[in-house]
């Protein structure tokens, strides 16, 4: 029997998705003897023809990292989908949108500038910029387009599941290959990480008592923080409580409060939302002003609630940003 | 009970109430009907005249029983007015009566909105928002809590004395408790009443005494409510007792005290006669004072100011040894389940009013002094003597002084026409005087009062149509304290300037200016004008906002004697409805904690104002007891995980919600 | 006390027609006829149409009947009728200046001395018809410097609007000289617009002479964006009504007060320099457009309990239930019309309670107040002498040398 | 603005929508009174029952912009008034950051609004609603499901172009 085709993808994102692939270690192996791979870019040197000449359905799972946000990401988007039985949406990036979806609070001209531009690192004099379709030694490559908005993968195509997490840890990962390979598949749609917020796998739980009241928010470089105690019991914005868990709790382990990678749990439609109602409920002021005072430790809400997840949440983006650069 | 199964499909039946005209006059009830229809999961969709009348009802149950409808949405007026109605006529139908919803195209709708296209777009949007909601409805279990048959009635006035009587003759055991040293309020202050103009003390004091010694009452002068606690069934009050100086219990009201202080006469302010007379630091504060024991002032006792007295009147008590200069204020816990406010009124400050003169003029009167001046048990023994000691010989009355005011009170104060009628017959009674009473209306509404106006117009005094601009000393006869009043006439279009001797403020009812703390102590709410505000103004109009807290009398806006013992009657039927029930329904709004979702991260616990949150200490997991649950839903809100949910206001319900208003084809 | 009637910008374009339709207007449709406006009104048994009726005849649409009678000319726009309007009706502010504009157009003649008044002030810029070269002569003789702006052509911290009674009658340029010393004082870094400034026009207001007020506002309005201040005071009632009421319907956003408020405001300052003992009982005069219009009844007798020596007795009618001295709204120039009337003179009315309080000085904050009340003692016997003085002056006065 | 949704005007005139959440025991029952006493206000406000305003989660407020409401409106009871003693302060300290939040997102501080509006106050819920309807008729439509729309207009070529015919077109890393 010929072993199942799985392609890896990878669109939007750092890379980090892709070291998890090779941090299976010894299980990548195992992995590899079972599949047959036929799209890893990463790793091995496959051409978009090899994929375009694929019939449809023929590869058995793909898992595309990174978010969508060029027209070449949003073209092999659309026909892995077409070439996959199932399609997985791996990592923070690829299911919610990730970090690179942070872009949907400006306007993409303001983006450009500054990456050509204006970032203190860029030396370019010319202020040359990337063009769609230029002539060179009497070739005309083309340069894919990038988009206005940021998307999640499931906001271009339809996906089967989600490896969630930035980057999603190996034992989730192997889990969920496992359970894909043995045929032991969840309702489409699903999220393969257990459907609780973290707190529940913190080894900090028990040190939060049941009467906090917030009378500063502090970020993680203006404290010395405790490696003991809740973070949110030391008034630090943890994200841990709106964070669905499986990630083992790492960031904890490292001293960091969650910054909410996994996302919100099935139960809740803006995660962002639901930590902004969560801690602003046990502020503990009342009248206005106080209010202010203990909020003003939270100076980039968007950015500390959505950093993983903008483009998913239920504004998506920063609403008043044109659709084109003229605007 | 019937219960759907879990995957049969959802059926509902729509109903829109034209309300006679009330809605229908302003949505069209068929096109809402025809629009209903077609909206998913609609089976039926009808509109009716009156929903609410039996045959509006029972035409939800036939529908359900023969179109096996599982899911029932009624737009019509309120849900506060008759979710309960339709939710009954549900369960009639078989069905558990929370798979109902309903919509408020009246209130919300159709009385607010002059454009009938809008209207009949709103109410469409309102409805489909139900539509979308409603399969989502699970069946419910109302809670029932038992209900502690003890009654609080706070004011001891004549509707706090009429209510807790009708209670404690019922069986009930009763806690009255007045702020003043004495029951009675301001009726035992009156002389005589109108329209009957009988002697106010002669039908008051059996009241007072009849509620001073009933076994069932347990009465609490001199104290206060403090604290409140806990909710309808099961109120702990906490109510401070200030220290007579005097035992309650010992004391006979003898009075041998009184007589042996060593103040030989009176000297201090006497409160009962608003100052118009003096009394010792040891007093009674007045001879049919309920409970008849003295008290004594701590501010001008000489013993308690300065602990250096003779102390006559402890030598006068002897063995009945009812003094005792060490009593402390006392806090005493206790227990009911339904609570009647009757904390009554205050008159209005006429020096709030400066033109009239009052508190400037010795001889401008407010109408409360009058009563005390006209009472044969008054500070003059019934004389009409001013402070100069003489009797008047032109008296005006001024009417509606802090009332119907833009600049003080608003509202019309309902009895000073009346009282004003009252005084210038016993003014005139009692001194021949010539009488002026300028007013801007007469207002003699309610059985036999107009019959008064016109008896006491027959005996002559002068009706004035206009309200007083000016009262100021007579410039030509400044010594004898003359005063001239001085208004237009607008019956004969002229400005008039009397000369009086003595003028009356009928100074209108206001809400005591501590309205705020009762109010917030027993968590009601107010209307503007600072008066306690009944539940519904027509068809609830002695409960509050707040179940098992029930008013009378003045507190909830003014009225005479009859209303307010009325009132007092059916606050406390309806206490004692609940009462003889022995348990309360509680809505089924509760929210739970979905265990196996929880992280218990414990955001939720302390937002609890009821403390029905706790973590349980084994599973790490936040736990709701459902019985401390008022289902506020800020838990819910705030849970970050999403793993709380409230009945009948679940997440998803009201997403729901916003996603049918929002709909375009809606809107 | 009587709520105060806090300034309300009402719509400049009101009439008459349209005025029912207003919030101003329902509010009249509420009134229900109490005749409190006609009882208070000091001259309200003179009027065949008190507010009352007036407002009666508006709702029956039979208005025009009133202007064919001179009650509105007896208005002295006092602010009692308002004042004490239990229905918060707006008489003095919007229904009545309404109703009295009709009159005066209705009116074959107008009394000749109003009319000769209005003239003047459209001509001169103030209602004696002198010079206004002359408006600022009066500076050489204050005993302290008085910079004016268009000299010094630097901002200042205070701008005093002095206005016409002040600058150019010898009684009325007593108050100026103390303003000026007392500010002087008070190292207040202050300045006057001299030759520039007219007449503020509030009496052209309460006459309803809009026209004239308009030429006035727009005069003024100019001479104000020419300078930069922080704030204007001014010693008349009157211009501080105008300012405070009306000017912001045309763009005036400035902080004004009235001289007093900004004594009184810095009265911690000015107390110890008030070394010099006056022994005398004063009684205090509330002027309308200070008391009733704007509640300021406590600042002038605050100043005046900081006076060694000042004994302060009320008379009966005081504060919001003070007798107007008759000067407003056209009254300060209708005196013959009155007289021919058979009228009593309003200003002996109130000299008569502010000698029954056998006070030595009767003080004031209005400049009309002087003329009116030493006018009034001429006539009206009194056994021991009374002054008129304003606050101002006896402020002056007491601060020694 | 073309992708404005129909009005409730109707006559193609475009006139806000306002997703109302009212607390039970004050702020709806207020709009009762509203209606008992013939009060009348603008038809763009659509009310949402719940118990406390303590009940609202800050996701239904930015589902309603999420579904198409240029404005929200929260009523619920005075300070010290709540019924559940303290929920209307769990309510004032999101809507605090929120509305800051919603400004970084582009959304104007006007759309969102918190009143406190006791059962007696029938007067109020119409002039607020009122003055809201004023103030968002002038900043104009929000129409986020058009804005949605149009975002992922840009899409629509390469989903017709890669699903609906084989994929030819060269394309290269970036």
């Amino acid at each position: 029997m010929p072993k199942p085709k799985v392609a890896f993808y990878w669109c939007a994102s750092c890379g980090g998705c892709e070291e998890t692939v090779v941090d299976l270690a010894e299980d990548l192996l195992a992995v590899v003897e079972k599949v047959d791979i036929v799209l890893w870019p990463v790793a091995l040197d496959f051409k978009y023809k090899d994929i375009e000449a694929m019939a449809d359905q023929s590869i058995f799972a793909t898992l595309l990292n990174g978010a969508i946000r060029s027209t070449e990401q949003e073209a092999m988007a659309r026909l892995l989908r077409r070439k996959s039985r199932y399609l997985i949406a791996y990592g923070s990036c690829a299911c919610t949108g990730g970090i690179p979806s942070l872009a949907n609070q400006f306007p993409r001209e303001q983006i450009l500038k500054f990456n050509y531009e204006d970032a203190p690192s860029v030396v370019n004099e010319a202020k040359t910029r990337p063009q769609l379709v230029f002539e060179e030694d009497g070739r005309r490559p083309h340069l894919p387009e990038l988009h206005h908005v940021v998307r999640s993968l499931d906001q271009v195509v339809e996906v089967d599941y989600y490896i969630p997490g930035c980057p999603p840890t190996p034992k989730i990962t192997q889990a969920a290959v496992a359970a894909l390979l043995d045929g032991r598949l969840p309702p489409k749609g699903a999220v393969l990480a257990p459907d609780i917020a973290l707190c529940e796998e913190c080894p900090r739980r028990d040190s939060k008592p049941t009467d906090v009241a917030f009378t500063e928010f502090k970020r993680t470089h203006q404290k010395l923080l405790d490696p003991d105690k809740c973070f949110l019991a030391q008034g630090v914005v943890c994200m841990g409580p709106a964070t669905r868990q499986g990630c083992g709790a790492q960031c904890l382990a490292g001293n960091m409060p969650c910054t909410g990678c996994f996302g919100g749990t099935d139960r809740v439609k803006d995660q962002g939302a639901k930590i902004l109602s969560s801690l602003c409920a046990n502020i503990g002021p009342k009248e206005e002003a106080g209010i202010n005072q203990v909020l003003a430790g939270i100076p980039d809400p968007v950015g500390t609630f959505y950093r993983y997840g903008l483009a998913k949440s239920l504004l998506r983006r920063k609403v008043d940003l044109p659709m084109n650069n003229g605007k | 009970m019937y219960t759907p199964k879990k995957h049969e499909p959802v059926r509902i039946g729509f109903y829109v109430c034209h309300c006679g005209t009330n809605i229908a006059g302003m949505v069209d009830v068929q096109a809402l009907a025809r629009y209903v229809a077609t909206l998913p999961n609609v089976v039926v969709s009808r509109d009716y005249k009156y929903m609410c009348s039996d045959p509006g009802q029972e035409m939800i149950v036939q529908d359900i029983i023969e179109n096996r409808l599982n899911r029932i949405v009624v737009a019509a007026c309120s849900p506060l007015l008759h979710e309960h109605t339709f939710r009954e006529a549900t369960r009639r139908g078989g069905l558990n009566p929370f798979f109902f919803q309903m919509v408020n195209i009246r209130e919300h709708d159709s009385w607010v909105h002059t454009d009938r296209q809008l209207a009949t777009r709103k109410a469409m949007a309102l409805a489909r928002a139900a539509i979308q909601r409603v399969p989502l409805h699970k069946p419910l279990e109302v809670k029932k809590v038992s209900i502690n048959p003890n009654v609080l009635v706070v004011g001891g006035g004549i509707a706090g004395i009429h209510a807790a009587l009708v209670l404690a003759n019922a069986g009930k055991q009763v806690y009255l408790v007045e702020r003043d040293p004495t029951i009675g309020g301001h009726m035992a202050k009156f002389d005589k009443t109108f329209p009957t103009l009988d002697c106010a003390m002669c039908v008051l004091s059996p009241k007072m005494a009849a509620a001073g010694s009933h076994p069932n009452i347990t009465l609490w002068s001199y104290s206060e409510v403090v604290k409140v606690d806990g909710y309808v069934g099961n109120f702990k009050v906490t109510v401070r007792r200030k220290p007579r100086y005097v035992l309650e219990d010992l004391c006979t009201g003898c009075q041998e005290c009184v007589e042996a202080c060593i103040y030989k006469e009176p000297k201090f302010r006497d409160e009962f006669n608003l100052g118009l007379s003096k009394r010792k630091p040891v007093f009674l504060p007045f001879p049919q004072a309920i409970p008849p024991v003295v008290l004594i002032d701590p501010e001008t006792c000489i013993e308690l100011k300065t602990g250096k007295c003779k102390k006559t009147c402890v030598e006068a008590c002897g063995d009945r040894k009812a003094i005792d200069f060490k009593q402390k204020e006392e806090l005493r816990e206790i227990t009911v389940g339904t609570i009647i406010v009757a904390t009554g009124f205050q008159i209005f400050d006429a020096k709030r009013t400066p033109y009239y003169g009052y508190g400037i003029y010795p001889n401008v009167y407010n109408a409360l002094e009058v009563e005390r001046l006209v009472n044969a048990s008054g500070p003059t023994g019934g004389e009409i003597i001013l402070r100069n000691g003489q009797v008047p010989k032109k008296v005006a009355i001024i009417h509606c002084v802090g009332s119907r005011d833009e600049n003080s009170n608003r509202w019309c104060s309902r009895v000073c026409c009346l009282y004003s009628l009252k005084l210038a017959h016993l003014i005139h009674e009692h001194t021949q005087a010539e009488i002026y009473n300028f007013y801007i209306d007469i207002r003699t509404p309610g059985k036999s009062m107009e019959e008064f106006y016109c008896r006491i117009a027959e005996e002559g005094i002068n009706l004035i149509r206009g309200r007083v601009a000016d009262v100021y000393p007579d410039p030509s006869d400044g010594a004898t304290g003359r005063l001239i009043v001085q208004a237009e006439d607008t019956m004969l279009d002229c400005i008039m300037k009397v000369p009086v001797d003595m003028v009356v403020l009928s100074v209108g009812l206001e809400p005591h200016s501590d309205t705020e703390k009762i109010r917030r102590l027993f968590n009601m709410s107010c209307s503007s004008e600072g008066w306690f505000l009944e539940r519904h103004p027509k068809l609830a109009p002695v409960s509050t906002f707040t179940d098992g807290i029930f008013l009378a009398g003045c507190c909830q806006g003014p009225k005479d004697i009859p209303d307010s013992v009325a009132q007092a009657g059916a606050a406390a039927a309806e206490a004692f409805s609940l009462i003889d029930k022995g348990n309360i329904e509680q809505e089924p709004n509760t929210a739970f904690v979905v265990e196996a979702e929880c992280s218990g991260c414990k955001s939720c616990i302390p937002l609890c104002p009821y403390t029905a949150i706790s973590l349980l200490p084994d599973k790490k997991k936040a736990y709701i007891n459902e019985a401390l649950c008022k289902g506020c839903g800020t838990c819910v809100a705030a849970c970050p995980s999403g793993s709380i949910v409230q009945n009948l206001f679940e997440d998803a319900e009201i997403f729901n919600e916003i996603e049918g208003l929002l709909a375009p084809t809606s809107f | 006390m009587v709520v105060m009637l806090e300034p309300e910008l009402e719509q400049k374009d009101s009439t008459l027609e349209t005025l029912l339709q207003t919030p101003d207007g329902k509010r009249i449709l509420t009134c229900i006829q109490c005749g409190t406006c006609a009882g208070t009104c000091p001259y309200g048994e003179y009027m065949d149409f008190p507010p009352r009726r007036i407002i009666n005849m508006l709702r029956r649409g039979r208005i025009e009947e009133v202007f064919k009678s001179d009650s509105m000319l007896l208005c002295v726009a006092c602010y009692a009728c308002m004042t004490k309007c239990p229905r918060g009706i707006r008489l003095s502010d919007v229904l009545l200046p309404l109703v009295k504009e009709q009159t005066l157009v209705n009116h074959p003649t107008l009394p000749a001395e109003l009319q000769k008044t209005l003239q003047n002030i459209l001509r001169y810029g103030n209602p004696m018809g002198e010079s206004s070269r002359k408006r600022v002569a009066w500076k050489t003789t204050a005993p302290v410097p008085v910079p004016v702006m268009a000299e010094i052509k630097r901002p200042v911290d205070v701008l005093w609007f002095v206005e016409c009674y002040t600058s150019y009658y010898a009684r009325g340029q007593d108050n100026s000289r103390a303003t000026a010393k007392l500010l002087h004082a008070l190292g207040i870094d202050f300045a006057i617009l001299g030759n520039e400034e007219k007449c503020a026009g509030d009496c052209g207001q309460l006459t309803w002479e809009s026209g004239l007020f308009e030429t006035l506002t727009d005069f003024n309005m100019e001479i104000f964006k020419k300078y930069r201040f922080n704030r204007i005071i001014t010693g008349d009632a009157h211009a501080y009504n105008a300012f405070r009421i009306r000017y912001p319907m045309y763009g005036f956003n400035y902080r004004i007060d009235h001289t007093h408020m900004l004594l009184a405001e810095k009265l911690d300052q000015l107390r110890p320099k008030l070394t010099k003992k006056l022994n005398y009982t004063v009684t205090y005069h509330d002027s309308c457009c200070l008391g009733r219009r704007a509640g300021m009844y406590d600042e002038p007798r605050a100043l005046l309990r900081a006076i060694p020596g000042v004994k302060l007795v009320d008379m009966v009618h005081n504060r919001a239930n003070s007798i107007c001295c008759g000067g407003g709204g056209g009254g300060m120039w209708l005196d013959t019309f009155f007289k021919e009337k058979g009228m009593e003179r309003l200003s002996e009315r109130r000299v008569k309670e502010a000698i029954a309080t056998g006070a030595d000085v009767l003080a004031v904050s209005c400049p009309y107040e002087i003329f009116r009340f030493e006018d009034a003692l001429k006539v009206i016997p009194h056994d021991k002498p009374m002054i008129v003085r304003d606050v101002t002056e006896l402020l002056a006065e007491s601060l020694g040398d | 603005m073309e992708n404005a949704t129909p009005s409730p005007a109707g006559n193609g005139s475009w006139s806000p929508r306002i997703i109302a959440f009212f607390c039970n025991w004050c702020t709806y029952t207020a709009a009762d009174l509203a209606g008992v006493s013939r009060l009348k206000y603008a038809a763009n406000t659509r009310t949402i029952r719940l118990m406390c305003s303590g009940r609202v989660d800050p996701q239904f407020i930015l589902e309603a912009f999420a579904k198409g409401a240029d404005g929200v409106l929260i009523g619920g009871c005075h300070p010290n008034d709540c019924h559940y003693a303290e929920g209307n302060y769990k309510m004032l300290r999101r809507f605090q950051l929120l509305k800051r939040m919603l400004k970084d997102l582009g959304i104007a501080e006007e759309r969102l609004r918190l009143e406190w509006i006791s059962a007696a106050e029938g007067e109020k819920v119409k002039s607020v609603i009122n003055d809201m309807v004023k103030k968002i008729t002038a900043l104009g439509p929000l129409d986020l499901p058009g804005k949605f729309a149009d975002w992922d207009r840009e899409m629509t070529a390469l989903a017709h172009a890669v699903e609906s015919a084989p994929v030819e077109k060269e394309v290269a890393h970036a």
